[in-house]
């Protein structure tokens, strides 16, 4: 268990500087992720916990300590990469147990029931004898997962270790990877995806990043319900947050105006907005109404249950008010 | 694989911290490399130096110990006569020797494109999975194991105008029409090298690129397979990048060896003007000919030559340098 | 439908077969007309058949009874064996170091090791023979012993092994890379025991390649060394004569060749499991 | 100091005395080939009981251009291990500064030597090498061909020329396609300088360089020389004769499908081998001469020499090795066994030479025309001189400019080469 610290880090490859001064604190046993599109740095901050890559500038601290010139291997952490890369010339077995046998004072006992143990949690114990072209992709991650287990580490690395699997497969693995962190809850987790569903489901919590800093941490309802900036507010919440701007803002004082598609509310007539129906989504449980309404994109109700709007159909639409995310031309919350 | 394709880096303005890892990784580069560049120094340095050298001197064998420095005489001289007339003698107004060095590229170009192609067939065929495929490729492999001085008597024998057996199946086959002297005449005589020899070194380009072939994973055809993609566009889109570092490498060392073929021509076609390459006509300077220092002039200008063509080939090639590290 | 796709089908597997069979039979032929030629004796040899005729064991006899040819071939493979294991260790290593270390200088340090390959074997003749006979500790001397051959052989077998292992090394994915490296391997550890089982059809390639290049290697043979115990294959090749000056040994010459090529072959058969496999799918990717 | 002096005096003249009276090692290079080998051996083991001193054979790739790189390379670099070298003719005057001279060691047996084969290894007044055994080609012509279609044998090319191509059309018609009148040695290599020289010398074209250094290669007795064997290629000769070395002659010679073939003596045996198709239906004469007033037969000197390393540790030893090589006894053990001709003129009268090998005294004839190659005059350019002179016969005979053209630009060339009055 270790707490992790970074205080004004930077990473620049040769001229380019990705990462730009990120302060940040990652709690013991905490599972934060680091979410954001590409090119934000996320990745490239996690091999800076991790120590693959160098720090250009600042500190990193793992519990109250610089571990910035710390070789990966000594800063008690494991890592599942996106590829898995398990070593293909091994069995499953060694592949899990190669770490161990490489660190001095580990006997073969010890080193077997660690790698069964690890093997139990993830229900891959038939398999420890095969090779990794003989599993499936699940099968694959999954031994990734139980190689970082057995090195039993302070800190867990993810870097966006679903992003291979199909769907159905990925809720599967994200749930495997929750009970993990409810089972190891001694472990800090640092998890770094694009995808905000992950983000939102595993995480306690979310650090978003953009261009190379942090646009803001917190809780996922945190993020939710009181994002930092419009960035953090369309990057948050599936559908994306409707924006506003223009007139239409300026009745609410702002300069653009964020309403989630769940907050807003189809009224028969005397609505705050009106919009003709352009699209139609159903998904069982809950459907989507796309409005052309003169914004730059089409505005999307959420409704429960199933909907029968056609399209050209004119609908009047109003926001729950205490929902309403106002925002300044530098794309700030009023508050 | 966020990383890899990225220049190394620039010194920044801040102090760098060195990292365990990095300096651990640097340090093991640093013994790594120095076994390797020490043997090649011990090995390589000194006789290529010393034939350096000899090219700016007037050293003959007779007596390679009293050789005097001329500068750049083996290259370029000229005498003024009375008469006004300028004489250049040298490596660089010898005709003999321009006339090398244009066999020499028609030779290494000829040679390296067809067995490049070829090289890619046989690599494609033996990367494919079928009964007998072991004992195809050790066969593959006869024609570059054979040693080249044998190899290179062999084809003589069997291209002899009267008793080869080429000229024998080729009328059988109704694809000659008559005997052919085929070392004997200036047209056939190279012809008949760029024969043998792109039977003989074939094998090494299949081999390398097999082996590049080998290191592509497979899934990436089963992938492309189910996605219906023709096998030519296959071939274009997907083998050919993957193989690509293989193939650039396999053509460099292969060019190389072209550009400085020596025994293969030595021994089937020694004299005739046709075939003479720079290091034929180099050997013949140095040892035959009391011009060692003439010879190694050749040998100098040979490398420079082979140097320029290596630097534009991997300009235009773009044979990377980098990536695949961290 | 499915008729003519069967057929298509077929005639795809007849071409196949036939390009393999193509394939074989140039580079086959030469070989098999060496044999041919090896059981032929005087003047049969300057009559051109395509079956043997005549099967005379005169010419194998000969190579062993001249010279001293079971010495050379123990010599041939010491030299070679010895020669490709050095290069490989000394390549795998400069390869991890070239590939997967980043240093100012890299690339000229590839084209240095690369203008090696460029001098004429012919021109570096003369100073790797003072070389070679300088080097002489206490009594003993490195001309004309085995270890002359499998020093000046790394001339051209170091530059091409390091050269192929550094392109297929720089190929390999990153991440198998940095999974060993969390997992806490050292450099060494790397490359013995993540990169090298990765890296068997290159290795295998290029040490196959490298061998053959010593086991054929003729001029240095030649010059450095200088009693029948020391020479090896080619040079013994090469001293292999008939009755008088002009007289070319043919059916010897040709038997020794095959004799020379065999081991060749059985390397090959016994490594070409190697040759295959390696990195096919598994550890990358799903 | 005096005594010092003394001292040291002393002492080398005391190890000078030991070392010679001590068995030497000694080391022997040679580029002989199966039977000479182990003919060599043979002698070396007696000559290892007569003196005490071993010797070790380093046997040599039969290749004479491999072997002359090699020799180069050795001598150059001082290499120490080789005491004895055997050399071609045309070598000593190439390779005359690295070896010691033998005027003074050999003076009382080179009386015994044909002048000419002595004089070929004297270079400015050094004896070089000494001479082990001798070579000169001769013309190989079927006997039973020439009987069949009622001919003589030639004795000018113009008459081979003229019976060649009778016999062969003759023959062809009468089904034999492979049938050819004459092969030679066309390559472009130190052979075709051989086989020109004779065309020029037998013509009265004299031997391109002169004894004395002058370039004589430019006249038309041997521009027409030359132009007479272009005119074979094609007809009585086959274009592949082009890349003909002896071997390859031989070869179509000894099937069958020659009438006339210029070779060494070597094919003198083979020829008449068990596998032979014309064992016993040929005979030998010397070649055939030209037109003009100066016309003679011609034949290429060749032959084997023993030199002494001047980087030999052990100097007297390895003379005396020289001197056993040419001498007497060995040479007519070698006559006998192998075939060689002595260099020795009383060995050509030698009864039991003559028992055991009736064609050497006949072969006195062919000697008694031999020419050495410019190889004296020339010195360290020999091979150079030889090399444009034979890529200019070469040129000729592929059709690339008539000899007169391809003359002048030799004699030009050569000049450049000779550089001032002295080679």
């Amino acid at each position: 268990m270790a707490s992790i610290e970074l205080r004004n880090i930077r990473k620049a490859f040769g001229a380019v500087e990705v990462i730009k001064g990120v302060d940040l604190e990652v709690r013991k046993g905490e599972f934060m992720v680091f979410v954001g599109p590409s090119g934000c740095g996320k990745s490239t901050l996690l091999r800076l916990i991790s120590g693959l890559e160098d720090i250009t500038s600042g500190e990193m601290l793992f519990d109250g300590k610089v571990v910035n010139a710390l070789a990966p291997s000594k800063r008690g952490i494991a890592m599942v990469f996106q590829s898995y890369a398990l070593y293909p010339h091994m069995t499953v077995y060694e592949n899990m147990a190669f770490g161990l046998t490489l660190e001095k004072g580990h006997s073969k006992d010890e080193i077997q029931k660690r790698v069964e143990k690890a093997a139990d949690m993830l229900q891959i114990r038939q398999y420890l004898d095969r090779l990794p072209k003989q599993l499936s992709g699940g099968q694959r991650q999954r031994v990734a997962i139980g190689r970082a287990i057995t090195r039993d580490p302070k800190v867990f690395l993810f870097d966006e270790p679903l992003s291979n699997l199909d769907a159905a497969l990925r809720v599967a693995t994200r749930i495997e990877i929750a009970k993990l962190h409810e089972s190891m809850d001694n472990v800090t987790m640092v998890y770094v995806t694009h995808d905000q569903v992950e983000a939102m489901t595993l995480a306690d919590r979310i650090c978003v990043l953009r261009d190379g800093l942090v646009e803001q941490v917190g809780t996922p309802m945190e993020l939710y319900e009181h994002p930092n900036s419009v960035f953090v507010a369309g990057f948050i919440g599936s559908p994306k947050m409707n924006f506003i701007s223009g007139e239409k803002a300026k009745a609410f004082n702002a300069d653009t105006v964020g309403i989630r598609g769940e907050h807003i509310n189809i009224v028969p007539g005397n609505g705050t907005w009106t919009g003709t129906v352009i699209h139609t989504e159903n998904l069982g449980a809950d459907s989507y109404v796309y409005l052309e309404m003169g914004t730059e994109e089409p505005v999307v109700v959420r409704l429960d249950g199933a909907n029968n709007y056609k399209s050209g159909d004119t609908v009047h639409i109003a926001p729950m008010p205490d929902k309403v995310h106002r925002f300044d031309a530098a794309g700030k919350p009023i508050r | 694989m966020t990383t890899d394709t990225l220049a190394p880096p620039v010194t920044v303005t801040v102090p760098k911290i060195k990292s365990e890892l990095m300096q651990q990784r640097v340090r093991a580069a640093r013994w790594f490399l120095l076994p390797m560049l020490l043997a090649l120094a011990v090995v390589a340095g000194w006789p290529l130096l010393r034939s350096i050298y000899f090219s700016f001197t007037d050293a003959s064998l007779t007596d390679l110990y009293g050789a005097e420095w001329i500068g750049f005489g083996n290259y370029l001289r000229w005498t003024t006569l009375e008469s006004g007339v300028t004489r250049y003698r040298g490596l660089l107004v010898d005709p003999a020797w321009w006339n090398a060095v244009w066999n020499t590229l028609r030779f290494a170009a000829t040679s390296v494109f067809f067995e490049a192609i070829l090289g890619m067939i046989v690599a494609l065929v033996l990367n494919a999975e079928f009964r007998g495929r072991s004992i195809v490729r050790a066969a593959i492999l006869i024609p570059w194991a054979i040693p080249t001085i044998v190899s290179a008597k062999m084809w003589s024998w069997m291209l002899n105008d009267q008793f080869g057996i080429l000229n024998d199946l080729g009328l059988r086959l109704g694809l000659l029409s008559q005997k052919v002297a085929w070392t004997a005449t200036a047209e056939t005589a190279m012809q008949a090298v760029l024969i043998v020899d792109i039977w003989k070194t074939t094998p090494f380009m299949a081999l390398l690129i097999l082996a590049g072939l080998q290191m592509v994973p497979r899934d990436i055809y089963e992938a492309a397979d189910l996605d219906g993609v023709h096998p030519v566009k296959q071939f274009f889109r997907i083998t050919l990048p993957l193989v690509r570092p293989a193939l650039m490498v396999a053509i460099i060392f292969r060019l190389l060896d072209a550009l400085r073929i020596f025994d293969l021509i030595y021994v089937l076609t020694p004299n005739s003007t046709a075939t003479k390459t720079m290091s034929v006509l180099a050997r013949e300077n140095l040892f035959d000919f009391d011009k060692f220092a003439y010879g190694s002039a050749m040998s100098t200008l040979l490398f420079l030559i082979i140097a320029v063509l290596t630097m534009l080939y991997i300009w235009l090639g773009k044979v990377r340098f980098d990536g695949g590290d961290r | 439908m499915g008729a003519t796709i069967d057929l298509w089908k077929i005639t795809k597997t007849v071409l196949f077969y036939a390009l393999v069979v193509f394939i074989v039979v140039v580079s086959v032929f030469p070989f098999y007309y060496a044999i041919l030629t090896s059981f032929k004796s005087g003047t049969d040899i300057f009559r051109i058949t395509y079956w043997p005729v005549s099967f005379s064991f005169e010419n194998y006899q000969a190579v062993f009874s001249q010279g001293s040819f079971p010495r050379n071939l123990l010599n041939s493979i010491f030299v070679a064996s010895v020669t490709v294991i050095l290069a490989l260790f000394l390549a795998v290593t400069a390869a991890f170091a070239l590939s997967r270390v980043r240093f100012r200088g890299r690339g000229f340090l590839l084209m240095v090791i690369l203008a090696v390959s460029m001098f004429p074997q012919i021109a570096v003749l003369a100073g790797l023979f003072e070389l070679v006979r300088a080097v002489r500790i206490g009594d003993w001397q490195m001309y004309n012993t085995p270890w002359a051959l499998i020093f000046s052989y790394t001339i051209f077998t170091l530059p091409f092994t390091v050269w192929v292992l550094t392109t297929f090394m720089r190929d390999l994915p990153v991440e198998i890379e940095e999974a060993a490296i969390v997992d806490g391997a050292s450099p060494w550890i790397i490359i013995t025991r993540v990169f090298m089982p990765l890296m068997w059809p290159a290795l295998v390639t290029t040490g196959l390649l490298a061998f053959i290049g010593a086991w054929n290697e003729f001029l240095f043979a030649l010059t450095f060394t200088s009693s029948n115990d020391t020479r090896t294959v080619p040079v013994a090749i090469a001293l292999l004569s008939g009755g008088s000056q002009y007289e070319i040994p043919w059916g010897i010459i040709m038997a020794a060749s095959v004799i020379v090529t065999v081991p060749l072959v059985i390397l090959v058969l016994i490594f070409q499991r190697k040759i295959v496999s390696g990195l096919t799918a598994g550890g990358v990717k799903g | 100091m005096k005594i010092n002096k003394l001292l040291v005096g002393l002492l080398t003249s005391v190890t000078l005395v030991v070392g010679s009276a001590q068995a030497a090692d000694l080391s022997i290079v040679s580029g002989d080939t199966g039977n000479g080998l182990a003919f060599l051996r043979s002698q070396l083991d007696k000559f290892e009981a007569d003196t005490g001193h071993t010797v070790t054979v380093v046997p040599m790739p039969s290749s004479t251009s491999d072997q002359f790189g090699q020799y180069r390379l050795w001598l150059a670099a001082g290499n120490t291990d080789i005491d004895v070298y055997q050399t071609d003719v045309i070598w000593a005057p190439q390779l005359a500064d690295q070896f010691l001279d033998l005027t003074e060691a050999a003076a009382g047996v080179v009386g015994d030597h044909f002048p000419s084969i002595i004089e070929s290894q004297t270079v400015d007044g050094k004896l070089v090498a000494l001479p082990a055994f001798t070579d000169a080609p001769a013309l190989y012509y079927r006997k039973d061909l020439l009987e069949k279609y009622g001919k003589t044998v030639p004795t000018t090319w113009a008459e081979m020329e003229a019976t060649a191509k009778e016999i062969m059309d003759a023959e062809r018609a009468a089904g034999n396609p492979e049938m050819w009148g004459f092969v030679f040695q066309g390559n472009a290599y130190e052979g075709l300088t051989c086989d020109a020289l004779e065309w020029v010398m037998s013509n009265g074209g004299g031997q391109i360089v002169e004894a004395d250094g002058t370039i004589s290669i430019n006249n038309e007795q041997a521009a027409a020389a030359i132009d007479r064997a272009a005119s074979w290629i094609g007809t009585i000769s086959p274009e592949g004769n082009l890349a003909y070395q002896e071997e390859e002659s031989r070869g179509v010679w000894q099937l069958g499908n020659a009438v006339f073939h210029r070779n060494w003596p070597y094919a003198y045996s083979l020829g008449n081998g068990d596998d032979s198709a014309v064992k016993g239906l040929f005979d030998v004469a010397p070649l055939p001469k030209g037109d003009g007033p100066d016309a003679r037969s011609a034949a290429t000197l060749g032959g084997w020499n023993v030199a002494v390393s001047k980087y030999s540790p052990d100097p007297e030893a390895a003379i005396e090795l020289a001197l056993f090589l040419s001498s007497t006894e060995v040479q007519k053990e070698r006559a006998i066994n192998q075939s060689n001709l002595p260099t020795i003129v009383s060995l050509y009268d030698d009864a039991d030479v003559a028992a055991a090998q009736p064609i050497i005294p006949s072969w006195k004839d062919i000697f008694l025309n031999a020419v050495p190659r410019p190889s004296a005059p020339t010195k360290v350019k020999y091979n150079e001189v030889s090399s444009l002179f034979w890529s200019a016969v070469h040129n000729t005979l592929s059709g690339n400019g008539t000899a007169a053209e391809n003359l002048e630009l030799l004699e030009a060339d050569l000049t450049d080469l000779k550089g001032g009055e002295a080679w």
